[in-house]
C-alpha cells in the first residue's frame, strides 16, 4: 500500500471543502422546493467563518470532556472519510480499517457528543443524547446486516474490495439483494444524519430536536468544529452509500486523470442522492419518537430480506 | 493380654464405679479416664489387627477384624470427645437446675454402659451376642434420652424404646433364621453360630432362608440404624437427648446398627453370590436421602435439622456400601469416620447454643457469630465439613462414592445421589447462614460457654482437618482391608 | 540498559513450573498470614494484599513464559499434596489453555491487589481487613488451581473451594439482609453447577477409566453419541451457571454488587472466566468432534445473553448491578466466538475455528481488563460517595479527575469503540461471523449474520448504557451532598486502576503482539497456528488470512488522528486568535439558574429503551401525589418505576414456592403419632416380604 | 429317638402351636387389659409346653432349662409385673382401637395367610411339627398389627411380648434343640430388662401426662 501523501492530502482537502457545500446545497434545495429563496448554497462557509471568529462561552458546570469533544468529533469524521474510497477505488488509509472501523469511528464521535450533551447539566442536552444514542442503537443492526450483505458478496470488509467486487460485469443495481440493501441503508442514513422523518435538523424547538439538543451549549470555534465534523460525517455516509451501490467512475488505480473523472462522477452521484434526501424531507413530516423504532425495524427487515435473497435467487 | 475383653470391661467397670462413688466431682473424671483408656486400647488393637489380620479371644467368642477395629476407633474417639464435652455441659445444667443430682449420676452410670455395649457389638463373633449387645445399647440409651424428664423427652424416649424393641424383635427373627440355616447339617454347638464359622460354611447354607433372614435383619437393624421409612424415632430421640448423648447417638450408635446389618449383608452376599443384599441396601440408602430432603428444607428446630442430616448421611453410607465397588466402599468406610467426628461437633455446638440462648427455634436465633464467636466459628467449620465442601474429607468420600457409582455404570443412582446432596446442601446452608450471620436478636443470654465444651469441639475439628489431608499409612491400610472385607474378598 | 537485559535473562531462565508453584505458595502464605495477624488490621491487610500482588506477578510471568515459548514447549506437571486415595491425586499442569487463563487471573490479581492495598483502609475499625485479605488470597489460590488442575478430582476440589471462598467474600458485610440472601443464592447456584459438573466429568470418566485430563483428551470419540450429548448438556448447564448464560444468570446481578468492590472486580473479571475455561476445555479438548447443534446452541445462548444482558443493564441505576449485567453481555460475546468456532470444527474449517477461538479468548482477556477497571472505578466512586445509586451522584469528574479518566477509558473499551481493546476483539468476532456465512449451505448459515446484527445492537446499546453510566455519575452537577463532598481515591487505588487502563490501551493498540501469545492455544485446540497470517506489516496491522480480506490497525487510526490534529489547531490560530473564552451559566430558558434536580436522571435516560422494549420489561410505575386543596397543585410528588425480572418472576420464584410447599406437605408425614410410625415399618416389612423374596 | 415318639411329639407341637395362634386372635379381640395379660400368660405356658415336648423328644437337658425359664419368666413374673403396674396406674378399659373388631379379625386372617405363603418354601427344614414356622411368622405379624391397632401403652408392650413368643417358637421349631443356651439366656435377660425399663417409662409418663393414651404423645412434629 503506497501511502503516497498526494492522494491523502487531496482527499482530506476534498472532504473539508465538499462537506459544508453539500449541506448548504441540501438546505438551499429544500427551501426552493418549499418555494422559498432560502440561504445561498455556500452559506455554511460563512457560518463556519463567523463561528470561528466569535468569542466562546463555556458552561460553568462542564468538565474537560466538553472541550475535548469538538476535536474528537472532527477528527473521527475526517479519519472515517479517509478510510473511504471517495474518488477512486483506492481508499487512502484502506489498510487501517474497513467498513467496521468506519462505523466504529463514527460511533466514537457520537459517544463523545452524547457525553458533552450531558455535561452542562441541562435537561435538553440529556434528552438529546439519550434519544440520539437509543436511535443509533436501534439503527445499528439494520446497518450491520446491510454491510454484511455487501461484504459477503465481496468476501471482505475492506471497502476497496467491496467497490471493486461490485464493479463486476453487468448492471449490478437491479440485483434484488443490492436494491433491498440500498433501501435499508438509505433509511439508516436518514436516521444517522438526523434528517426529517427521524429528527428535524433545522429546528431549535426543545422537544423535537435530537441532534441539535446536544450542541445547544456550544459556541464559538467549538461550534464551528462540531458543525464541520457533522457535515463531514454526512458527506462520508452519503459517499459510502453512493460508492458501494453505484461504483461508476471509481477507477482501480489513481492517476490525475482518473482522479478528475472520479470527482465528476462522485459530484453527480452525490447531487442525485442529495436530491432524494431533499425530496424525502419535504414530503414527510417528523415521526413521533416512538414510531422511529418501527421505521428502523422496517429497515432491519429489508436488510434481512436482502441477506436472504443473496442465496435465494442466485 | 486380653485386649478385646479389656475394651469391653473397662467402660463397664467405669459405669459400675460411677454407681458406687459418692463425690460428684469424680464422676466426669472417671468417664474421661475410661474412654481415653479405650482409645489407647483401640490403637493397640489396630496395630495387632494390621499385624495378624484377625484377633480372637475366649476361643472365638470375641473377634476383631479390620472393620471392627476401625469401628472401635470411631466409638472411642466420639465417646472421649463427648465425655470431655459433658464435663462443662452438665456443670451448667446442674447450676441452673435443669438436671437433678439423681439424673446426673444416672447419666454417668449409663453412658459408660452404653459405650461398653457398643464395643461388645463390634467385637462379638456370635450373631446372637451381637443382637444381645445391640439390645443393650438400646436399653442403656433410652433412659439417657429421657434424662430431662420433660414431656417431649419422655415422648421421644417412649417412641425410641417401642420402635427399637420392635426392630430388635424382627432382627432376632432374622438371627434365628440364620442360625436355623447354619445348624441344618446338625452340628450343634455355640461355635456354629459364630460369624467366622458361618462365613466358612456360607456356600452350603440354604439361600431361601438367608434371603428371608436378610429381609428381617434389614427391617430390624434398619430401624435401629435409622433407615427410612423406619427413621421416625430418630429426629425425636436425637433432638430431645442431652447434647453429649445425641452426639454419641447420631455419631456412632446409628453406625453400630449399620455394622450389624453389614455383617448380615456380607453373609448373604457370600451365600447367595448375587448382589441381592446390596441392591436392597442401595434402595434403602437412596430412600433415606430422598426422605431427609424435604424435612431439612422446611425445618424450624435446629437439633431436628441436624438429626435429619444424620439420616441423610446414613443414606449416603448405605449407598456407598450398596454400590460395592472398591472406591465406593473405601469412601463409605471412611465416611463413617468423618461423619462421626463432624456430627458430634455439630451437636456439641447445638448444645452450647441451646444452653446460651435457651431456644432451639431457628427463626428466633440469628447473628450468633457476634454473641458466641468461638462455638459459631467451630460450628461453621463443622457445617462446611458436613456439607461436603472441599477442605474437609467428606467431599473426598462423597466424590468417591459417586465416582464408584458412575464407574460401575449406575448413572441413575448417581444422578439421584447428587440431586439429593445439592437440595439438602441448599436447605442446610440457608438455615445455618441465617443462624450465624446478621445482627444478633437474642437478648437474655445464659452464661458463657465453658472451656471444656469448646475444647472438645476444637479437638474433633482439628482431628478432622488432619485426617482430611493426610491419612497415616497404618490407618489407610486398615481402611483398605475393611473395604476389601465388605467387598467380599477376605 | 544492561540490567534490563539481565532481568529479562533471569525471568526467562526460571522455568514456568516453579513460578506457578511460587504463585500458589504465595497465595497460601498470604491467606494464612492474613488470618494469623488478624488483630493488627494495617499489618494484616498490607501483608496479605502484598503477598497477593507478588504471587500474582509470578503467576503472570509463568503464564507469559509458557505462552511466549511457542507451541512446542512441553506442559510442566506438578504434584502439590500426597494423595489420600491413590487414584485421586493433587496434580496441576500448565498447558497452553491453562497458561492463558493463568495470565488473565494473574494480570487481574496484580491490579486488584494493588488497588486493595488502598481500598482495605475503608474497612479499618468497621470490619476485619485481615480476614478480607485472607479470603481474597484463598479465592485467588482456588481460581488459579481451577485453571491449572490436571485431573477431575483436583478440578472439582478447586472448583468447590472457589465457590466457598467466593461465598465468604460475597457475604463479608453480612449485616445487611440482602447481602446474606445474595450469598446464599450464589452458593446454592454454585453448588448446583458443581453437581452438574461432577456428573458430566464422571460420564467422561466412565469412558476413559482414568481421572487425569491427559487420558480425557478426545475421549468423546470413545463415548456413545447419547452419552456424549448428555455430557455436553451437563457441562453447558454447569459452566453456564458460573458464566451467567441468560436463564441461569440470576445470581450474578445479585451477588456482585453486595461484595466489597475489589472482590466484585475479581469475581466478575475472573470467576465468570472459570466457566469459559471449562466450556473451552471440555468442548474443544475432551468431547472431540462436535455435532452441529452444540455450536449453534452456544452461539444462540451467547447471542441471547448478550442482548438481554445489555437490555437489563440499561434499566439499572445501581452502578455495580449495571456492571454485573454487562458481564453477562460480554460473556455472550465470548460465547458467540466460541460457538462459531465449534460450528467451524464441525464443518471442517480448522482455520476459521482458530479465528473464532482467538476472537473468544482475546475478548476474555479484554473483558477481564476493562470490566476489572470499571468495577475498581465504581468501587472508588462508592468509597467516596457511600452510595451505589447513580441518581445520587454527579459532578465527580471535577472532584475525582483521575478515577473519571480511568472509568471513561473503561467505558470506551467496553462499548467496543476504536482504538481500545473492546473494538479489536469485537472486530475479530464480526470477521468470524462474516466468514461463517460462506462455510455451509444449510439454513444454519443465516445464524451467523443474524448474530452479527445482534452483536451490533449489543455494542450500540452498551455505548448508550455507558454514556448513561459515565454521564450521570461523573458529569454535570452533584445530585447529593455526599457526591458534592466526594474526594479523589487514594494513590494505591489509582495505581491499581492505572495498571488495568494501561493493559486496555496496550491490548487495543498492539493486538498482533498479544495474538501471537494465543498460538500455542489454537495449536492445541484446533491444530492451526494463525497469528503469523493475522499480523501484517510486522505486527502493526491485524488482517485476515484471506489475501483481500478486511484488516484493521488501531495504532494507524490513532496516528491518523494525531496527524490530522494540526488542522483544527491551525484554524484556531488563523481565525480565532483574538477570540476570548469565558465561563457562563448554562441556558435554562431564561429562568434564574439550573438546580441539580433539573438534570437528566438515569431512569430518564433509559426511558426510551423501556418504551421500545415494553414487551420484555413490562414496566410498572406508580406516582403518589400529595396536595392540600386541589389535585392540580401538588405539594409533593413521589415517582417510582420498576421493571419485572422475567426469569426471576416466571421461572425461579414459582419453582421455589412449589418445592417448599411440597416439602411442607411431606413434613406432615412425621405427624407425631407412634401408630403411624409403626404402620410405616409394617408396610415396609409387608412390601419386602411380598416383593423382595 | 425312636419314630413313634417323634410322630406323637410333632403332632403335639403342631396342636400346641395352633392353640397359641388362637390365643393370639383372642387377644386381638379382647379389650380388657387384665384378661389380655392372662391370655399372654396362657400363651407363654403353651410355649413352655412345646419346649418341654422338644426337650423330651430329643432328651436334651438344656431345652428343659429353656422351658423352665420361659415358664418362670413369661408365665409368672412378667404378668405379675404388668398387673401390678395396671393396678398402680388404675387403668382398666382399653379405649376404642383404630380398626374395629371384625376388621381386625379379617386382617389377622390375611396376615396368617401371608405367613403361610412366606413360610411355605422353607418348611422342608423343620424337624418337629408341621409348619410351626408359619405359625411363628403369623404370631409375629399379628402381634405387630396388634401393636399398631391398640392405643394403651400396656397393650403395646403385651403385643411386643407376643411377637417375642413368635420368635421363640420359630427358634424351637426350626432348629433341633433351639439356640445355644448362652444366647437363650442372653435374649431372655434382655427381654426382662426391656419390660422393666418400659415399666419405669410408663410410670414416668403416667406422672407427667395424666393418662396412658399413647395417641396423646404427639407434640414432636415435623
Amino acid at each position: 500500500m503506497n501511502l503516497d501523501f498526494s492522494i491523502l492530502l487531496a482527499q482530506t482537502a476534498l472532504l473539508l471543502v465538499l462537506a459544508p457545500l453539500l449541506s448548504g446545497l441540501i438546505k438551499n434545495w429544500k427551501a426552493k422546493l418549499q418555494n422559498r429563496r432560502g440561504p445561498r448554497v455556500w452559506q455554511p462557509y460563512f457560518d463556519l467563518l463567523k463561528f470561528l471568529r466569535k468569542d466562546m462561552v463555556l458552561s460553568e458546570h462542564s468538565s474537560w470532556i466538553f472541550s475535548v469533544t469538538p476535536y474528537v468529533l472532527f477528527l473521527t469524521a475526517l479519519a472515517a472519510g479517509l478510510l473511504l474510497p471517495l474518488v477512486t477505488a483506492q481508499a487512502p488509509l484502506g489498510l487501517f480499517g474497513g467498513v467496521l472501523a468506519l462505523v466504529g469511528l463514527l460511533a466514537l464521535g457520537r459517544f463523545f457528543l452524547a457525553l458533552s450533551g450531558l455535561d452542562p447539566a441541562s435537561a435538553f442536552g440529556g434528552m438529546g443524547s439519550s434519544r440520539e444514542m437509543i436511535i443509533s442503537a436501534v439503527a445499528e443492526p439494520a446497518m450491520m446486516l446491510a454491510i454484511f450483505t455487501v461484504a459477503i458478496a465481496a468476501g471482505s470488509t475492506n471497502l476497496s474490495q467491496i467497490v471493486l467486487a461490485s464493479q463486476g460485469p453487468g448492471w449490478k443495481f437491479f440485483d434484488p439483494s443490492r436494491a433491498l440493501a440500498f433501501t435499508a441503508m438509505f433509511i439508516v442514513l436518514l436516521a444517522e444524519t438526523g434528517r426529517i422523518p427521524v429528527d428535524n435538523p433545522a429546528t431549535h424547538l426543545e422537544l423535537t430536536m435530537i441532534h441539535e439538543a446536544m450542541l445547544l451549549e456550544y459556541s464559538g470555534r467549538y461550534l464551528a468544529l462540531i458543525e464541520w465534523g457533522v457535515a463531514i460525517k454526512q458527506l462520508v455516509l452519503m459517499a459510502l452509500l453512493v460508492n458501494i451501490f453505484f461504483p461508476i467512475g471509481l477507477a482501480p488505480e489513481t492517476t490525475p486523470a482518473t482522479f478528475a473523472l472520479g470527482l465528476l462522477c462522485l459530484a453527480a452521484k452525490l447531487l442525485v442522492l442529495a436530491g432524494a434526501v431533499v425530496l424525502v424531507e419535504t414530503s414527510n413530516a417528523k415521526l413521533r419518537l416512538f414510531r422511529v423504532p418501527d421505521l428502523l425495524s422496517a429497515a432491519f427487515i429489508l436488510a434481512m430480506l436482502a441477506l436472504v435473497s443473496t442465496f435465494l435467487f442466485s | 493380654m486380653p485386649l478385646l475383653a479389656l475394651l469391653i470391661l473397662v467402660p463397664a467397670a467405669a459405669g459400675l464405679a460411677c454407681l458406687l462413688v459418692r463425690s460428684r466431682r469424680l464422676l466426669p473424671a472417671l468417664g474421661v479416664l475410661a474412654f481415653s483408656a479405650t482409645l489407647g486400647l483401640g490403637i493397640a488393637l489396630v496395630r495387632q489387627v494390621l499385624a495378624r489380620g484377625v484377633v480372637t479371644e475366649w476361643n472365638g467368642f470375641l473377634f476383631a477384624d479390620a472393620l471392627s477395629a476401625w469401628m472401635v476407633l470411631v466409638i472411642s474417639a466420639v465417646s472421649l470427645a463427648s465425655s470431655i464435652y459433658a464435663v462443662g455441659y452438665f456443670r451448667r445444667d446442674l447450676a441452673d437446675g435443669t438436671v437433678t443430682e439423681r439424673r446426673f449420676r444416672e447419666f454417668y452410670v449409663l453412658t459408660p454402659l452404653f459405650g461398653a455395649s457398643m464395643f461388645l457389638v463390634v467385637l462379638a463373633n456370635n450373631l446372637g451376642v451381637i443382637w444381645f449387645a445391640v439390645e443393650a445399647t438400646a436399653l442403656s440409651s433410652v433412659l439417657l434420652v429421657a434424662l430431662y424428664n420433660r414431656r417431649t423427652s419422655l415422648e421421644a424416649a417412649w417412641k425410641y424404646i417401642i420402635l427399637g424393641s420392635l426392630g430388635l424383635a424382627l432382627a432376632l427373627m432374622g438371627t434365628v433364621f440364620v442360625y436355623a440355616a447354619a445348624c441344618k447339617n446338625n452340628t450343634q454347638s455355640l461355635t456354629s453360630f459364630n460369624w467366622t464359622y458361618l462365613m466358612g460354611v456360607a456356600g452350603q447354607l440354604d439361600p431361601r432362608l438367608l434371603k428371608l433372614a436378610f429381609v428381617f435383619a434389614l427391617i430390624g437393624y434398619g430401624t435401629k440404624a435409622g433407615l427410612a421409612p423406619m427413621h421416625t424415632w430418630l429426629p425425636d430421640a436425637h433432638s430431645e437427648a442431652p447434647a453429649p448423648t445425641s452426639a454419641t447417638l447420631s455419631g456412632v450408635s446409628l453406625k453400630i446398627a449399620l455394622y450389624a446389618l453389614l455383617r448380615f449383608s456380607i453373609l448373604t452376599t457370600a451365600c447367595l453370590g448375587t448382589p441381592y443384599s446390596q441392591h436392597l441396601l442401595l434402595g434403602f440408602g437412596l430412600l433415606s436421602m430422598c426422605v431427609a430432603t424435604p424435612f431439612i428444607l422446611v425445618q424450624t428446630n435446629m437439633k431436628r435439622l441436624f438429626a435429619y442430616h444424620s439420616l441423610e448421611h446414613i443414606g449416603i453410607i448405605c449407598v456407598g456400601l450398596g454400590l460395592s465397588v472398591p472406591l465406593a466402599l473405601f469412601g463409605a468406610v471412611l465416611h463413617i469416620g468423618y461423619h462421626a467426628l463432624v456430627k458430634s461437633t455439630i451437636f456439641f455446638a447445638a448444645g452450647n447454643i441451646h444452653q446460651r440462648c435457651h431456644t432451639l427455634q431457628l427463626p428466633k436465633l440469628a447473628g450468633l457469630l457476634k454473641t458466641m464467636p468461638a462455638s459459631s466459628i467451630l460450628l461453621a467449620l463443622a457445617v462446611i465439613g458436613i456439607a461436603g465442601l472441599p477442605p474437609f474429607g467428606i467431599f473426598l468420600t462423597e466424590f468417591g462414592i459417586v465416582a464408584g457409582g458412575m464407574g460401575a455404570g449406575r448413572v441413575l443412582v448417581s444422578v439421584l445421589f447428587i440431586a439429593a446432596l445439592v437440595t439438602v446442601f441448599s436447605g442446610l446452608l440457608s438455615h445455618v447462614a441465617h443462624l450465624l450471620l446478621g445482627a444478633p436478636t437474642q437478648e437474655a443470654l445464659g452464661p458463657r460457654t465453658p472451656l471444656s465444651c469448646v475444647a472438645a469441639m476444637a479437638l474433633l475439628i482439628a482431628l478432622l482437618a488432619v485426617l482430611s489431608l493426610w491419612l497415616p499409612a497404618p490407618l489407610l491400610e486398615l481402611l483398605r482391608r475393611a473395604a476389601a472385607l465388605i467387598g467380599g474378598s477376605p | 540498559m544492561s540490567d534490563l537485559e539481565a532481568w529479562a535473562h533471569i525471568a526467562t531462565s526460571v522455568p514456568p513450573a516453579t513460578l506457578l508453584g511460587a504463585a500458589l505458595c504465595g497465595y497460601g502464605l498470604g491467606a494464612v498470614g492474613g488470618l494469623f495477624c488478624m488483630r493488627q488490621e494495617k499489618l494484616a491487610a498490607a501483608f496479605s494484599f502484598g503477598a497477593a500482588t507478588l504471587s500474582a506477578l509470578s503467576g503472570l510471568l509463568a503464564g507469559l513464559l509458557m505462552l511466549g515459548g511457542g507451541a512446542g514447549t512441553p506442559a510442566p506437571q506438578l504434584e502439590l499434596l500426597p494423595a489420600l486415595i491413590p487414584s485421586l491425586r493433587f496434580t496441576v499442569r500448565l498447558d497452553a489453555l491453562s497458561a492463558l487463563f493463568l495470565l488473565v487471573v494473574s494480570l487481574l490479581g496484580v491490579a486488584i491487589s494493588i488497588y486493595s492495598l488502598g481500598y482495605a483502609k475503608s474497612f479499618f475499625g468497621r470490619k476485619n481487613a485481615g480476614l478480607l485479605g485472607a479470603f481474597y488470597n484463598a479465592l485467588l489460590l482456588a481460581t488459579t488451581l481451577t485453571f491449572v488442575a490436571d485431573n477431575i478430582w483436583m478440578f472439582l476440589f478447586a472448583w468447590e473451594l472457589m465457590a466457598l471462598t467466593a461465598y465468604c467474600l460475597v457475604s463479608f458485610e453480612h449485616e445487611k439482609p440482602e447481602t446474606r440472601q445474595a450469598g446464599v443464592l450464589f452458593f446454592i447456584m454454585s453448588h448446583i453447577d458443581a453437581g452438574c459438573l461432577i456428573l458430566g466429568f464422571l460420564l467422561l470418566f466412565q469412558a476413559s477409566g482414568d481421572y487425569s485430563f491427559a487420558s480425557l483428551h478426545g475421549v468423546g470419540a470413545a463415548m456413545s453419541p447419547g452419552k456424549r450429548d448428555a455430557a455436553f448438556v451437563l457441562f453447558l448447564l454447569g459452566f453456564g451457571i458460573k458464566c451467567g448464560i441468560v436463564p441461569l444468570h440470576i445470581w450474578l446481578p445479585v451477588a456482585h454488587p453486595v461484595a466489597p468492590s475489589n472482590v466484585s472486580a475479581l469475581m466478575s473479571g475472573l470467576l465468570i472466566k472459570t466457566g469459559i475455561y471449562g466450556l473451552t476445555r471440555v468442548c474443544f479438548d475432551f468431547l472431540g468432534a462436535p455435532p452441529l447443534w452444540w455450536g449453534v446452541t452456544i452461539l444462540a445462548a451467547g447471542t441471547i445473553s448478550a442482548v438481554l444482558g445489555v437490555l437489563y443493564a440499561l434499566m439499572e441505576h445501581d452502578l455495580k448491578r449495571l456492571l454485573a449485567y454487562h458481564s453477562i453481555e460480554n460473556i455472550g460475546i465470548i460465547l458467540m466466538g466460541l460457538g462459531a468456532a465449534l460450528i467451524f470444527l464441525h464443518t471442517g474449517h480448522p482455520l476459521l475455528a482458530a479465528l473464532g477461538l482467538i476472537a473468544g479468548m482475546y475478548h476474555t482477556i479484554n473483558h477481564a481488563c476493562f470490566k476489572g477497571l470499571l468495577f475498581l472505578g465504581a468501587g472508588a466512586v462508592l468509597h467516596a460517595t457511600h452510595t451505589r445509586n447513580m441518581e445520587e451522584m454527579g459532578g465527580l469528574a471535577k472532584r475525582m479527575p483521575q478515577t473519571a479518566c480511568y472509568f471513561l477509558l473503561g467505558a470506551v473499551a467496553i462499548s467496543a469503540l476504536p482504538p481500545l481493546n473492546g473494538f479489536v476483539s469485537e472486530w475479530l468476532t464480526y470477521q468470524t461471523l462474516l466468514q461463517g456465512f460462506g462455510t455451509t449451505d444449510s439454513l444454519w448459515r443465516l445464524a451467523f449474520p443474524w448474530s452479527g446484527a445482534m452483536l451490533a445492537l449489543t455494542g450500540a446499546l452498551a455505548a448508550a448504557c455507558f454514556v448513561k453510566a459515565f454521564g450521570i455519575t461523573f458529569l454535570a452537577q452533584p445530585r447529593s451532598p455526599a457526591a458534592g463532598a466526594a474526594h479523589e481515591a487514594g494513590p494505591w487505588m489509582r495505581a491499581g486502576m492505572a495498571v488495568l487502563a494501561a493493559a486496555c490501551v496496550l491490548l487495543g493498540l498492539f493486538p498482533a503482539l498479544f495474538i501471537r501469545l494465543l498460538d500455542p492455544l489454537t495449536q492445541q485446540l484446533s491444530g492451526v497456528q494463525l497469528s503469523s497470517q493475522l499480523s501484517l506489516n510486522h505486527g502493526l496491522v491485524l488482517g485476515l488470512p484471506a489475501e483481500k480480506a478486511g484488516s484493521v490497525s488501531t495504532l494507524g487510526l490513532v496516528l491518523t488522528g494525531v496527524c490530522l490534529l494540526p488542522i483544527p489547531l491551525a484554524l484556531r490560530l488563523v481565525f480565532a486568535r483574538k477570540a476570548r473564552t469565558r465561563r457562563g451559566p448554562t441556558w435554562a430558558c431564561g429562568q434564574a439558574g439550573l438546580t441539580p434536580q433539573m438534570e437528566y436522571t438515569a431512569t430518564g435516560f433509559s426511558k426510551p429503551i423501556r418504551m421500545i422494549f415494553k414487551a420484555l420489561f413490562r414496566p410498572r410505575r406508580d406516582v403518589q401525589r400529595e396536595y392540600d386543596f386541589s389535585p392540580y397543585f401538588a405539594t409533593n410528588i413521589r415517582f417510582e418505576s420498576h421493571i419485572e425480572e422475567v426469569f426471576v418472576e416466571r421461572l425461579y420464584r414459582p419453582l421455589r414456592i412449589t418445592i417448599l410447599r411440597g416439602s411442607r406437605r411431606i413434613r406432615a408425614l412425621q405427624a407425631g403419632s407412634i401408630h403411624a410410625y409403626l404402620l410405616y415399618i409394617f408396610v415396609a416389612l409387608l412390601l419386602l416380604l411380598v416383593f423382595a423374596l | 429317638m425312636n419314630p413313634p415318639t417323634a410322630e406323637t411329639a410333632s403332632n403335639l407341637i403342631t396342636l400346641l402351636a395352633s392353640f397359641m395362634l388362637v390365643l393370639q386372635l383372642l387377644m386381638a379381640v379382647q379389650s380388657m387389659l387384665v384378661s389380655n395379660i392372662r391370655l399372654f400368660a396362657l400363651q407363654s405356658l403353651l410355649l413352655a409346653g412345646i419346649a418341654a415336648v422338644v426337650g423330651y423328644a430329643y432328651s436334651a437337658c438344656h431345652v428343659y432349662l429353656v422351658a423352665l425359664l420361659t415358664f418362670v419368666g413369661k408365665v409368672v413374673f412378667l404378668p405379675w409385673l404388668l398387673e401390678r403396674l395396671v393396678r398402680q396406674l388404675k387403668i382398666e378399659q382399653e379405649i376404642r382401637p383404630f380398626v374395629n373388631v371384625p376388621g381386625s379379625m379379617l386382617l389377622c386372617g390375611a396376615l396368617t395367610v401371608l405367613a403361610y405363603v412366606v413360610a411355605h418354601p422353607v418348611t422342608s427344614l423343620e424337624r418337629l411339627g408341621s409348619n410351626t414356622l408359619a405359625v411363628a411368622l403369623a404370631l409375629l405379624l399379628t402381634g405387630f398389627f396388634l401393636m399398631i391397632n391398640r392405643r394403651k401403652a400396656i397393650t403395646q408392650v403385651l403385643a411386643l411380648l407376643t411377637m417375642e413368643n413368635g420368635v421363640m417358637l420359630a427358634a424351637i421349631a426350626l432348629t433341633s434343640y433351639g439356640m445355644p443356651l448362652v444366647v437363650e439366656i442372653g435374649i431372655f435377660f434382655d427381654l426382662v430388662t426391656a419390660v422393666m425399663v418400659l415399666g419405669i417409662l410408663v410410670y414416668r409418663i403416667r406422672e407427667s401426662f395424666d393418662s396412658m393414651d399413647t395417641s396423646k404423645l404427639n407434640q414432636l412434629k415435623g
